[in-house]
């Protein structure tokens, strides 16, 4: 129990850096350390592999990304004191707690049956072994989204160039 | 382990509010991120309460449309800013050039 | 539970005493190496043989100035070596060193990090590396650096596609990810005298795997991070005295843990050399010693031909090494997955 | 049981760095000298901010690689799963599809020459 509580904790306090911190830069490093804790997480829970997964591709990847965006994109320069509208940051935080309060309550309503947790977790084997002959087709409707995205990111990335030389 | 459940609400309301106040395109795409480490986590949190193990499967495409959210986006800011200098949302209101 | 925690503190002690205390000695291997490559003596001066010749270095960078530039991000710029070495040490979490052994009637496992994804574990914390050099060179807020953490950090993530498709490839013909149920299948010997190794079950991953390590540890001939005539010293620029330290153990000890995977994957792991079975047989008990001792000639042997290496080939052009990093072993990664594939089918059926 | 000995392991992992550069700043002697505290340019006088414009190239790069990693970890239940697999064969052609698409997009990339770093 005590681990839940510590995991939860570091987990808590860097998605907070992430939302309220003024640097962009801090905010991705923070998010970096909040997938980290959320793989420590899923290894306690058990799903090993979602855990190395999670730090191979959104620690190991995604977070990469964000970090070469920021360096290309040199942010320090922009003046960040934009002026803060005090009215849309009551509204947002006031609507943002209603959905966390109607959340918080179907939780707690049924917590108990929700928590009757049954650590039954069969061999990963079989999982993996239903995900590419059950769940086949979804599967590979992901990969041809992965196509997509990767024509998708080629073209728009490199636009702009060809319209350079054009000049 | 119930501790978990408030945890994953609580870091998808927190994405969302970030992605409400923030006011530079990467910060939102940023707690995006977080929304959906949220839902991943919940996710597997039915998955182990109910016994029906196939849900984490669920996580492995939330994580491969994650990963294409995140690329085509960065792409687009990074387009985006090539063309008018600044990735900040009040200045990015002119939707013809 | 006070067993368990000696135990873990244990493990800890040794996994992380076995590569420090190895460093001295690799840094010595290295510049005697060099010597001995280019003809000249290498440091002999201090101690017998030049031995305390690191001892003094380290010596060195413990008192040297603590250099702390005014223009660069302070938390970030002292946060980024710790950030580095961390990285590096964690995938020496899960490599075990010798088989499980029976004490006190408890089947006590080598490694800090038990779990059946072992060798998955080991590369994904070898693929956060990157983020040290990218922290350096962003904190210290200088051209040179930034342009090394960059183009540092493009080389190891488009090697790190290279090195997944071996490492893929190798798990279709074991089977499991557990590192002992690999080395398990590399034990024994095919016709008598040639060891079941991966080597020489698939050469081309072991290509491939050995060229992304080389780039994942910006080693040369792979270093343009740090290539003194391009970028006079990349991202670890505005480092001195212990920073700069701890970078260089950082590069070590990644370099340690990634030759060890590759071993692991590709030459049997911790099981026995050829000559060691006699003693083996003889003396039961020391097999755990044994199996260590395998371990540690191996990663030494790779070591040496780490420094080989580095001293015997020219640096790459960017171009031509972003060129053969996605060109050229991309497409031989996954014709490799699909050979594999195939035989695997045909050998079951 | 194995998640307290790692965050052990990782504990006294940032305990060690931290020591390291404890003493070190402990031992080093302090000297405010000028010019070690300017930019490192090799003597001359730095111009310009640090971060300017990079190319293209390194973004795009980081953006394949974590598209074409994606699809290449997600092999790994693939190779777990294969060998003890009862219908071996649906799987087997399962993956030269899968396989056949991750080459259509490779293939795009090389040819659109978007990597292709020029001399």
């Amino acid at each position: 129990m005590a681990a839940d509580i510590l995991l939860t904790f570091i987990t808590v306090v860097f998605a907070l850096m992430v939302v309220f911190s003024k640097r962009t830069v801090v905010a991705a490093f923070s998010l970096l350390m909040t997938l980290l804790s959320i793989a420590m997480i899923y290894f306690q829970l058990g799903t090993v592999f979602l855990s190395a997964v999670q730090v191979l591709i959104n620690a190991g990847a995604i977070a990469i990304l964000f970090v070469f965006v920021m360096m290309l994109i040199n942010l320090e320069n922009f003046t960040n004191n934009r002026e803060k509208n005090k009215t849309k940051l009551i509204i947002a935080t006031f609507t943002v707690l209603v959905i966390l309060g109607v959340l918080a309550l179907v939780i707690n309503n049924n917590i108990e049956t929700l928590s009757l947790v049954n650590l039954a977790d069969n061999s990963m084997k079989a999982l993996f072994e239903k995900l590419f002959t059950t769940y086949y087709l979804p599967f590979e409707m992901a990969t041809v989204l992965l196509l997509a995205a990767i024509v998708a990111c080629v073209v728009i990335a490199s636009h702009g160039k060809k319209a350079e030389e054009k000049q | 382990m119930s501790i978990y459940y408030y945890l994953s609400i609580f870091l998808f309301c927190l994405g969302l509010l970030g992605t409400i106040l923030k006011k530079d395109l990467i910060s939102m795409l940023l707690c995006l991120e977080l929304m959906m480490g949220g839902v991943a986590l919940l996710f597997i949190l039915f998955s182990k309460s109910t016994g029906f193990l196939d849900a984490q499967l669920m996580v492995v495409f939330t994580l491969i449309v994650s990963a294409c959210e995140v690329a085509v986006g960065l792409s687009l800011i990074i387009a985006l800013y090539r063309k008018k200098q600044t990735i900040y949302t009040d200045d990015i209101k002119i939707i013809t050039e | 539970m006070l067993e368990a925690i000696i135990e873990i503190l244990l493990k800890t002690a040794v996994i992380l005493a076995l590569p420090l205390g190895a460093l001295p000695i690799i840094i010595h291997v290295e510049r005697r190496g060099a010597a001995f490559i280019q003809k000249r003596l290498g440091p002999n001066r201090v101690g017998p043989l030049g031995l305390l010749q690191p001892l003094a270095d380290v010596a060195k960078f413990m008192f040297k100035e603590e250099v702390h530039p005014s223009h660069v991000r302070p938390f970030f710029y002292t946060a980024a070596p710790v950030v580095a070495l961390v990285v590096a040490i964690l995938p020496l979490a899960c490599i075990p060193i010798f088989a499980p052994i029976e004490i006190f009637g408890r089947s006590v496992y080598p490694e800090v990090f038990k779990s059946d994804m072992g060798i998955f574990f080991a590369f994904a914390a070898s693929a956060l590396g990157s983020y040290g050099i990218l922290l350096a060179g962003w904190a210290s807020n200088n051209k040179y650096s930034m342009l090394g953490a960059i183009r540092a950090c493009a080389q190891m993530v488009s090697y790190e596609l290279s090195l997944s498709t071996s490492l893929v490839a190798m798990i279709f013909l074991y089977g499991s990810n557990d590192i002992h149920v690999m080395v398990a299948e590399q034990t024994g010997y095919w016709f008598g005298f040639l060891p079941k190794w991966g080597f020489f079950l698939q050469p081309v991953a072991a290509m491939l795997f050995l060229i992304g390590i080389f780039a994942e540890s910006n080693r040369l001939p792979f270093d343009l991070a740090e290539g003194e005539s391009e970028i006079v010293a990349g991202y670890h620029i505005e480092y001195s005295s212990m920073k700069f330290a701890l970078f260089f153990m950082a590069e070590y000890i990644h370099m340690i843990a990634l030759s060890a995977l590759f071993i692991i994957m590709f030459f049997g792991g911790y099981s026995l050399l050829p000559g060691m079975e006699l003693i083996a047989d003889r003396i039961p008990a020391s097999l755990a010693i044994l199996q260590a001792l395998s371990l540690i000639i191996k990663v030494a042997s790779m070591i040496w031909f780490f420094v080989w290496v580095r001293w015997s080939f020219p640096r790459f052009r960017y171009d031509q090494l972003m060129n053969l990093g996605w060109e050229r072993l991309l497409p031989i990664g996954i014709a490799n997955l699909i050979v594999t594939v195939l035989f695997v089918y045909f050998r079951n059926h | 049981m194995e998640f307290a000995s790692f965050a052990v392991f990782f504990i006294i992992a940032c305990t060690l760095s931290a020591v390291l550069l404890g003493i070190s700043s402990l031992l080093g002697q302090k000297r405010k000298a000028i010019r070690e505290m300017d930019i490192y340019e090799s003597g001359v006088n730095p111009v310009g901010s640090a971060t300017r414009q990079y190319d293209i190239k390194f973004f795009l790069t980081a953006i394949l690689f974590l598209l074409f990693d994606v699809e290449i970890v997600f092999l790994l239940p693939w190779a777990m799963a294969y060998n003890g697999a009862p219908d071996q064969t649906f799987m087997m052609w399962g993956f030269v599809f899968f396989m056949a698409i991750l080459l259509v997009g490779y293939i795009f990339v090389i040819n659109s020459k978007a990597l292709k770093w020029e001399e």
